[in-house]
């Protein structure tokens, strides 16, 4: 099948990044832990899809659909499986009064947006497919550290931490091209799989000594 | 003797400190093996020592002009240089006289020491303290200055501290470590502030440009901001290693707590190191001076003076007394080398040269009398167990011979007459005197007032060493301690006895030590020996002016000795058929006089506490209690003590804001992991729009 | 050769004169106060009373206390030496200026502070903690006041000064000798325990500070200590007199000379004991803590001196 | 056949290896073993590196060693070593006093080899996305190390280390993705360009300046986040002083001064491409920030590990403030300052542990007055690594302290380097105070020493004793392995 014409796929992909910077937003104001899961998992198969659109416009990317596949099966289904298994075991279902409520915190990302935009400004000029991608990602990576500071919850924290990781894998995938060479790629992927499953461990342990997953009871070591 | 170049004796000087200071590591086990070779390493050094400093201050220009390598250093810059020339060959003089005295001293006070504390370690760290303050004295490149300096920092702090068991001498070793670190500090500024100007002279940032040859040929060609801000940053460095007044708190602390020939060492050398730095650095590098260096350093030799002396007579501790003294005396130096700044800015070279005599005189003076005094004290500290006069008394009878050396002493440091006090207090007023002359702005002034303080000085000194030898030694014993005291054994005598000789010696014949001084100003000044100093082929001391004043302590001790036979003669014609009755002192016909009826030290400084209220602030208490009739007291406890000016209004209220800050900046880490992600994520943005 | 014998003489010299000038003195004074007083030759009495006498020494008492009379007449001599009394140049002015002559002044009090704290009586410890207060404080006076002379003359020798001050220039009213005078006259009080300061005929334990240090002398050492008191007084009060009023001081040494400045200098002396008894008998003691502030006063006069050596040129 | 894949596969084996051993002894044999030849193989890479080519490649310039990694490799293998000696007897005397399980043990002889091994794969490694991804992997073996105990508050640690740690890497990635991007836009024919960092370097001139700017941005951040640079330093003291003594002092030791190493290949690429005054000030005002913000907090700590990790924080401020002064002199000096603080840092931990186990406290007031008495060769050896960690002269810190000062003031920054002294100062009297309150005088609590005397004692001489011998005699190969790793720092190639 012929490449599709340039235009289209840097429309798909402006449009999957923009999906993304949605979830994003939803994260942010959504309470339910599961939800967010999911949200993440929805996050994670847009990025996927923007892999496969970028390998498939350019013919010499073959192992851009390498790390698609991966994107696909670990963070879409094998990462929200063990956070989900995580949540039921512990059965905590409610998150906690964040710092800020949803309309600040939306206010927020409304200027970390703006703040993005700027940040990428002057790269955008090339031409590159999806050429204002990059303004999301940075945005991505942003909001992520706002909801990392916004929630209580250990394992929202660890959410958040993935979503930034997203905002980085879409930079590289918007940036260079033809994504990153594949030993790369890889190596970011078990780091991250394995980060989880550490995170993972840590959560579990914090939820035995201290009975709660609430990040603020963390504060003994003080000066 | 075999013509052995100075250099060589320096370096088996240190080699016999290094020596000692290993051997008696090696022998921690055996106390008595480890004194010995521990002292007696010190003591060949010393030898040493005395040998090559006489070797090259008397062996002409050439003499100790090399510069040596002790070893080829590994670090890039550093250079292990040593160059014995006419300045530090005179400071190496008074550490080896000094070391010579206290190793002798040190046999017999040591074995004090058996079984409780650890005399290897003693021995250590006295002969690694001895060695770095030798090569302080050496050094010819700023880098290993530094290194030594430290050491000997370290060394001394380790002696201090020596005998850690209780709180005070802990807190003692710390405050002058830091103190003394901080002041390091000051010098690393100053001297990288010379490598800087060097540097850029020679091109190069090499490891010449640390060497003093480079801050020489930089002489006055520094620019002004840079020189005046080198020589305040002297001024604090090495001001707190010689113990100036603002800088002054640690050393009335450090010195009393350390064993009693540590402390000798301390007050009779390390504060010199102090000393010597000032008049490398004034003298030698920084070229002529302008004329408020001079005013700065009179002023605050004369502050330092005055309060030290009026400090130590409120002390009954007796070695915290002999340790004010010491900063009184540095103040007395420093009146001699602010003097000889100001003539050097009026272009008086025959009165810089006196003025810096007297000073530099003054300094082996002070170094041999307040190691005798403190001697002294050690060996009443070691017959007695205590400090405290009050405690003391009647010892004259039972320690004969440290009575004799200890008033010895004690004439020596109040300037009077025979003795080598008097000379050097002379030269610093001749020269005072001489500045009247010199210029004609107000500044003039400063030198009969400093004068005037000075004398103040002086007798205020007659005072406090009346009471110190009066209470300690004199009357009756005030304590069971006191009554039991023994003399001190002959090693340390022998240790004293030497001091003693060196302080008539120096008293008696100036002129002939004065000749040393030559090479020293021809370095310093560019002036030999001024013509009218030495007169009456060695009899007098002049002040090198035409018709100026002269004195002859020889004279005056001869002619004394004529003068004997008036009393005598008046003992044949009247007194031959008159007896001696032994009887009780007049008690007003009480039942006897008790112990507690004497004078005590405190009651002796009263007048002067009264006198100086404003000063000191006294503050005393007192409780009684009675049984029935408020009339009969059954007991009574009396209080008094008076405040540490600079302790209580500057050094504490510093140190609480210091640490006040400290702990409200703690609150930086307060634990919440939302705050620390904040702290990152603003410092992200902030790069971010640095960036943009 | 003739140095040894100008020592002898002025030794002698010294040791006649000094109890004669104490008896004028006392007679001066109860001649003031009405009464008849002692004869003016009544030390010497006094002396010769002691010197035959037997001596009790305190049982505390140990060398310093044997040694200290000898050391004091001999310090005290000494510093009479320097003294140019009749002719300019002095026996020992080679070897010693004012500077030495202050020094060999607290060399002696140095001394008999110790000798009064020997023998462990509170007396004793009080004298000697008073005397060596009032003369620290007195010393800044007495040295800046010497300093004023010797800046305009040039150099501490005392007899330069004396050859200065016979120079043509030297006016007697100039106001930094007046002012140096007044300064040195209140020292002069304070060095020989006189009414402000001390009172030296009364055995009282609160007023006496000289006397209560020689309290535990007697027989021969007390002679010495009485004598070479009044030889510091004597010194002291020619170092006033000549130093400020030099006429008929005689420049060479011939027996006429000395002979008519002898007579000259026994008469300034008069005068000037004369003005010292007038203080005594019109004031009364000073309190102790009171003392300091008479003497700062000297010190003022002294810097004002010193000021006026070249303020009113 | 060059050390080079060795250095990396022997750690990481005996890690698996000790998965399998069951005996204590015989994991301890192992790590001991793995860190032995890890540090002859480096000191046989160091002829290697002298000559002429004056780079040591492998597998086609995957894994690239030149000075600064050899150098780097040498100070990883020599802590480890240290600390491995020291966590034998740590470890059973822990067990006796049932602090720690079997089975945590065996876990912490699993992670450290691979937590070296990462180590030296992010020195070695010459792609910029694999030392990314190594830097990572020591993280996470790191955590868990952090997390043996179990206290609260050392999960509390081991959560605030990774939280921070993680999201530290995550924008250093974003970093890294962006230099490859400016580098990406710039191909030429050559097709897809190498992530290799010596690549990158020879096309750095042409690389759009604006791009490099943010990156070397996100980098500072992200890896001085690792480095525990000032503001972002919060997670130090909690991990450092949580650890076990033998994992905190391989963190203080080196682990931060391999984060530090990462951020200045980007910073010499940063300076190639666009001048030095851009990166320069940056790791300046960084550096002098950390020293800033570690003083107050030396001054009134009040427990032991916690005072040595602030130290450590201010070292790192210094040497990154001696690379920020950007001459020859203050970078020698920064590298010389990096070995002899590697040699420091773990003494004075394994002598903190050493006195932990003793008083079961590390509260210095508890601790109190009299350890000389109750551990004599601890407390002589926390007195010599304490008066070298403060700068006193007989040892080398004094040495490179001062050749950073000389090197500010040759290069005109004269109020940073008087700024830096200050601080050094502060840290001087904060730790002199702190230590002198516990070392001499009486013990006030008789406390029963039931570590034997020699405990760990072995591992703290070997140290200290190699600080001494490299403080007065410095060996040639070390001296220019020093000399052209602070060439490369410079810029030359």
């Amino acid at each position: 099948m012929k490449p599709p014409n340039p235009e289209f796929a840097s429309q798909w992909i402006t449009l999957l990044a923009a999906g993304m910077l949605v979830v994003q937003l939803l994260m942010v104001v959504q309470r339910m832990l599961l939800t967010n899961i999911r949200l993440f998992a929805l996050q994670s198969l847009m990025l996927a899809g923007i892999a496969v659109i970028i390998a498939f416009s350019h013919a010499s990317a073959t192992h851009v659909y390498w790390v698609a596949g991966l994107t696909l099966v670990g963070k879409v289904f094998v990462l929200p499986w063990l956070l989900s298994r995580q949540v039921r075991r512990i059965q905590m279902e409610h998150e906690i009064a964040p710092l800020l409520n949803a309309s600040a915190s939306m206010l927020l990302c409304g200027a970390f947006t703006l703040l993005g935009y700027i940040v990428a400004r002057p790269f955008t000029s090339l031409a590159r497919l999806g050429n204002n991608t990059l303004g999301v990602a940075v945005t991505l990576l942003l909001t992520g550290f706002f909801l990392m500071v916004n929630r209580r919850k250990a394992l929202t924290q660890v959410l958040a931490l993935l979503t930034v990781e997203n905002g980085v894998m879409l930079a590289a995938v918007a940036l260079t091209t033809y994504g990153m060479p594949l030993v790369v790629e890889l190596g970011i992927f078990f780091d991250l799989m394995v980060a989880v499953m550490v995170l993972g461990l840590l959560v579990y342990r914090i939820r035995e000594t201290f009975s709660s997953m609430d990040v603020s009871k963390l504060s003994q070591l003080r000066g | 003797m075999v013509d052995l170049p100075p250099s060589t004796l320096l370096q088996c000087a240190l080699c016999a400190y290094m020596g000692g200071a290993l051997g008696s590591l090696a022998a921690l086990r055996r106390e008595h093996l480890a004194s010995l070779v521990g002292f007696g390493g010190a003591t060949v050094a010393s030898v040493c020592g005395i040998g090559a400093a006489l070797l090259a201050l008397t062996g002409g220009p050439a003499a100790g002009a090399t510069t040596f390598e002790l070893w080829p250093s590994v670090i890039p810059a550093l250079r292990l240089g040593v160059k014995l020339d006419p300045l530090g060959a005179f400071f190496v003089l008074i550490v080896s006289i000094l070391a010579l005295a206290l190793s002798v001293y040190s046999f017999g006070y040591a074995r004090g020491f058996y079984g409780r504390k650890n005399v290897g370690l003693l021995g250590a760290f006295y002969n690694a303290l001895l060695l770095a303050t030798t090569l302080v004295f050496v050094a010819s490149n700023a880098f290993f200055f530094l290194i030594v300096w430290e050491i000997m920092a370290l060394t001394a702090y380790c002696l201090v501290s020596f005998e850690h068991k209780e709180a005070e001498t802990r807190n003692a070793g710390v405050l002058f470590f830091i103190m003394s670190h901080l002041g390091t500090g000051c010098l690393i500024l100053g001297f990288l502030l010379l490598f800087q100007a060097a540097g850029q002279a020679l091109g190069s940032y090499g490891p010449d440009a640390y060497s003093f040859e480079s801050f020489r040929a930089l002489g006055s060609n520094l620019s002004p901001g840079r020189r005046d801000a080198a020589f305040l940053l002297f001024l604090v460095g090495f001001g707190v290693k010689a113990g100036i007044v603002p800088l002054h708190i640690w050393l009335p602390a450090a010195h009393p707590v350390a064993p009693s020939n540590a402390s000798a060492l301390l007050s009779g050398v390390m504060i010199k190191t102090g000393i010597y730095g000032l008049t490398r650095v004034l003298f030698d590098f920084l070229g002529t001076p302008p004329n408020w260096w001079g005013v700065t350093v009179l002023t605050i030799g004369t502050i330092s003076a005055v309060l030290g002396v009026l400090y130590a007579l409120m002390e009954h501790d007796l070695k915290r007394l002999l340790a004010y003294h010491s900063i009184e005396n540095i103040g007395i130096i420093l009146m001699g080398l602010g003097a000889a700044l100001m003539f050097l800015h009026t272009d008086h070279p025959v009165l810089a040269s006196l003025a810096l005599i007297a000073g530099l005189y003054h300094t082996i003076n002070h170094a041999i009398f307040k190691a005798l005094l403190f001697l002294g004290a050690g060996a009443v500290l070691h017959a007695t167990h205590t400090r405290n006069m009050e405690e003391m008394g009647g010892l004259i009878k039972r320690m004969p011979k440290t009575a004799f050396f200890f008033l010895m002493g004690a004439v020596a440091i109040s300037a009077l007459p025979p003795l080598n006090g008097f000379v050097s207090e002379w030269l610093t007023y001749q020269s005072l005197l001489q500045g009247f002359g010199t210029t004609d702005s107000l500044v003039k002034l400063m030198f009969p007032l400093s004068g005037a303080m000075l004398a103040l000085t002086g007798a205020l000194a007659a005072a406090c060493f009346v009471k110190a030898f009066g209470i300690t030694f004199l009357g009756q014993p005030r304590s069971e301690h006191a009554a039991q005291a023994r003399e001190a054994s002959p090693t340390m005598l022998l240790g004293m006895g030497l001091l003693t000789a060196a302080c008539v010696f120096l008293g008696l014949f100036p002129t002939v030590f004065l000749t040393l001084f030559g090479p020293l100003t021809q370095q310093l000044l560019g002036q030999p020996l001024p013509g009218r100093l030495i007169l009456g082929n060695g009899w007098v001391l002049g002040n090198t002016q035409e018709l100026g004043g002269t004195v002859s302590t020889l004279g005056i001790v001869l002619t004394g000795i004529c003068l004997l036979p008036v009393p005598l003669v008046l003992w044949l014609f009247f007194g031959r058929r008159t007896q001696v009755r032994i009887g009780p002192t007049w008690d007003c016909g009480l039942r006897g006089l008790t112990p507690h009826m004497q004078y005590s030290a405190t009651g002796f400084s009263k007048p002067l506490r009264m006198i100086f209220k404003a000063l000191f602030r006294p503050r005393r208490e007192v409780q009684r209690e009675y049984d029935y009739s408020p009339y009969f007291a059954t007991t009574l406890r009396f209080e008094s003590h008076i405040e540490e000016a600079f302790v209580t209004r500057l050094y504490r209220p510093l140190k609480r804001s210091i640490l006040l800050t400290s702990r409200r900046m703690r609150g930086l880490q307060a634990g919440s992991i939302q705050a620390y992600l904040i702290y990152i994520f603003v410092t992200l943005l902030l790069l971010l729009i640095f960036a943009l | 050769m003739n140095t040894a014998l100008a020592i002898l003489l002025q030794t002698l010299l010294l040791l006649a004169l000094a109890p004669l000038i104490s008896g004028c003195i006392k007679t001066l004074k109860a001649k003031l106060q009405n009464r008849r007083g002692p004869r003016v030759w009544q030390p010497y009495l006094d002396l010769l009373k002691f010197l035959r006498k037997d001596m009790v020494i305190s049982e505390h008492a140990s060398w310093v206390f044997r040694v200290m009379p000898h050391a004091l007449l001999l310090s005290t001599l000494l510093a009479g030496l320097m003294m140019p009394l009749v002719s300019v140049s002095a026996p020992l002015s080679l070897f010693g200026g004012v500077l030495a002559f202050v020094g060999l002044l607290a060399l002696g009090r140095f001394f008999l502070a110790l000798g009064g704290l020997d023998p462990a009586s509170a007396f004793g410890g009080m004298g000697s903690s008073r005397e060596m207060a009032i003369a620290a404080i007195a010393e800044p006076a007495l040295m800046l006041a010497i300093f004023t002379v010797a800046i305009k003359a040039g150099s501490t020798n005392l007899s330069q000064m004396l050859l200065a001050a016979q120079a043509p220039t030297w006016q007697l009213l100039n106001p930094a000798h007046v002012l140096a005078f007044a300064a040195l006259f209140i020292v002069l009080l304070a060095e020989t325990g006189r009414i402000p300061v001390d009172n030296p005929a009364t055995h009282l334990e609160l007023t006496m500070i000289h006397e209560a240090m020689i309290l535990e002398y007697s027989g021969r050492y007390l002679a010495l200590i009485e004598w070479s008191a009044s030889v510091k007084q004597l010194v002291l009060m020619a170092l006033l007199v000549n130093l400020f009023f030099p006429l008929g001081i005689a420049t060479d040494l011939n027996a006429g000379a000395v002979g008519l400045s002898l007579l000259w200098f026994v008469a300034k002396l008069l005068v000037l004991s004369a003005l010292v008894v007038l203080v005594e008998t019109t004031n009364a003691k000073l309190r102790l803590f009171r003392v300091p502030d008479l003497l700062s006063a000297a010190f003022i006069l002294a810097t004002l001196a010193l000021l006026s050596t070249f303020l009113f040129q | 056949m060059t050390p080079l894949v060795p250095i990396l596969v022997v750690p990481a084996a005996a890690g698996l290896l000790c998965l399998l051993l069951r005996s204590q002894r015989a994991m301890e044999l192992a790590n001991v073993l793995a860190f032995a030849v890890t540090l002859m193989l480096s000191v046989l890479l160091l002829p290697a590196v002298l000559q002429a080519p004056y780079v040591v490649t492998e597998c086609n310039e995957f894994f690239r060693a030149d000075a600064l990694s050899v150098w780097m490799a040498l100070l990883i293998s020599a802590v480890s070593l240290g600390s491995s000696l020291y966590a034998g007897r740590y470890f059973q005397r822990d067990l006796a006093a049932r602090a720690v399980t079997p089975g945590r043990v065996k876990e912490f002889y699993v992670l450290t080899p691979l937590f070296s091994a990462g180590m030296f794969l992010v020195v070695l490694a010459n792609n910029l996305g694999v030392m990314w991804f190594a830097l990572e992997a020591t993280a996470l073996s790191s955590v868990l190390l952090v997390a043996i105990y179990n206290r609260s508050t050392s999960l509390e640690a081991a959560w605030k280390y990774v939280i921070l740690g993680s999201l530290g890497l995550a924008l250093a990635l974003f970093g890294t993705v962006f230099t490859y991007a400016a580098a990406i836009d710039q191909r030429s024919a050559a097709g897809l360009p190498s992530f290799n960092w010596s690549h990158l370097m020879s096309m750095a001139g042409q690389l759009d300046p604006r791009m490099i700017k943010l990156a070397f941005v996100f980098v500072l951040v992200g890896y001085g986040t690792k480095a525990g640079l000032a503001p972002m330093h919060n997670w130090l003291p909690d991990a450092h002083s949580e650890a076990p003594s033998p994992t905190s002092a391989m963190l203080s030791g080196v682990s931060l001064k391999v984060a530090l190493y990462a951020l200045v290949r980007f910073h010499i690429l940063t300076t190639a491409s666009l001048g030095s005054s851009f990166s320069q000030t940056l790791l300046l005002v960084f550096g002098l920030g950390s020293m800033c913000v570690a003083a107050p907090f030396i001054l009134v700590q009040s427990n032991l590990k916690r005072l040595l990790a602030y130290s450590s924080l201010e070292h790192m401020g210094l040497i990154c403030a001696g690379i920020g002064l950007n001459s020859p002199i203050t970078i020698f000096g920064a590298l010389l300052h990096m070995g002899y603080h590697a040699l420091t840092k773990p003494v004075l931990f394994f002598a903190a542990g050493n006195i932990h186990q003793t008083c079961h406290t590390l509260q210095l007031r508890r601790i109190g007055p009299g350890m000389a008495r109750v551990l004599p060769l601890t407390a002589l050896c926390l007195g010599l690594a304490g008066a070298a960690a403060v700068g006193l002269p007989p040892f080398g810190l004094f040495f490179s302290e001062v050749t950073v000062l000389s090197g500010g003031f040759a290069s005109g920054h004269t109020a940073a380097t008087v700024l830096l002294l200050a601080a050094i100062l502060a840290s001087f009297c904060g730790i002199l105070y702190q230590l002198t309150r516990i070392l001499p005088g009486e013990p006030k609590v008789a406390r029963s020493s039931d570590a034997a005397p020699l405990d760990g004692v072995p591992a703290m001489a070997l140290m200290l004793g190699a600080l001494l011998v490299f403080s007065v005699w410095l060996p040639a190969p070390l001296l220019e392995v020093m000399r052209q790793a602070a060439r490369i720092i410079g810029g030359a190639p």
